[in-house]
């Protein structure tokens, strides 16, 4: 397990949270990003997620160095899953230690909002009706979606 | 020759995940420039160019042995 | 397991995270309250908490249903444990799950703050030099702390 | 009978965790001004009563077969 990691098995939460947990740590703030099976109305059969590997483990790395410089002693563990997810499966997860529980929050959105826009991971929906790479153009419109 | 990446959906419309592009030195605007003549539908306005693992600017240089990646909006999370 | 319970084993994190996962949750976050060793450069050796336990579980079930009325479509979970925790165990666990990420964020938050204002639990620090109840009041000036 | 339970610090100024009163009916104030009598540093000013498992205000009425917790400031979390 690395601290900043793309992987291609199901998440196992539990080892990143064990990672920031120290004894000067009084919260842990956890997210995990699941597979939706209902967005506006549109049933996702499944998702597939594609990394450039080795640049997004470096994003993630320089994420945490953010955060480590905006919120002193926070400690952070960030990964996140390619290939095939079904429903429900964790995509993502940020695991993030601090001695107080505000910086813990604010730490841990910020991570998230971060990994949206810079780390080069790319996810396609499938629907029964078609699929399509998702990114925040809109010069393609969605497959068979109202 | 510096070797280029496709990634989601340019690597659909490129057909390949990657190749190798035979130039001693060009900018990110004229590699984007060629990618859009070259595969069409790439949509080169809404791509950006990694260079070795870094995002870079439009008027930066690639040289001969750099690896490229095309990145198109993320969607990660 | 509870929705919303005191327990005097250690707590399971995952459990409470499977809870509230649901086919329409995209967002699941998640606090845990950890005993810290050091806190304004005093040691803790451990903390003792006590519950006034019917009442406790019936606040936590409040404020889930006070959460569930502020976001709309998040699910709730919260346990928090009772006697005796050592370094970095985990007093207090909140799961909460939501279709989008900020709500799952927002009402994890309201949770920790309300618990800290509602919850009739209590907390003992014990050092190496003596221990108290710790509570809002300073009446009840710390004993062997400066 | 009034059912009576101290938590936390209360739990140690009282030297129990429970006991019985009985009493018909008073109300909070009247239960607190009788802690405070009877159990010296009790400190009532701080202490929140609960009957029969929700907060109570001072002028509430409390009846013989309720039960009433003695809440110090609460440090749970």
């Amino acid at each position: 397990m690395k601290p900043f990691e793309i992987v291609e098995e199901p998440i196992d939460v539990k080892q990143y949270m064990d990672y920031v947990l120290h004894p000067s740590a009084g919260a842990v703030t956890v997210f995990t990003g699941n597979v939706r099976e209902w967005t506006h109305g549109v049933r996702t059969l499944y998702l597939s997620y594609e990394a450039y590997v080795p640049m997004a483990e470096k994003k993630m790395a320089e994420i945490g160095a953010e955060m480590e410089e905006k919120w002193p002693g926070v400690r952070v563990a960030i990964a996140h899953r390619i290939g095939e997810l079904q429903i429900s499966d964790i995509a993502v997860v940020i695991a993030v230690s601090s001695p107080h529980r505000k910086a813990a929050y604010e730490a841990n959105e910020y991570a998230i909002d971060r990994i949206k826009e810079v780390v080069p991971i790319w996810k396609k929906e499938i629907w029964e009706d078609g699929e399509e790479w998702i990114g925040a153009q809109k010069k393609y419109p969605s497959k068979g979606v109202e | 020759m510096i070797t280029l990446k496709y990634f989601a959906r340019l690597r659909d419309v490129a057909g390949k995940g990657e190749e190798t592009l035979d130039r001693e030195e060009l900018t990110v605007s004229e590699l984007l420039d060629w990618a859009e003549q070259t595969y069409p539908g790439f949509g080169a306005d809404n791509v950006q160019v990694a260079v070795n693992e870094d995002y870079a600017l439009k008027e930066d240089t690639i040289r001969s042995g750099d690896v490229c990646a095309f990145i198109p909006p993320v969607s990660g999370g």
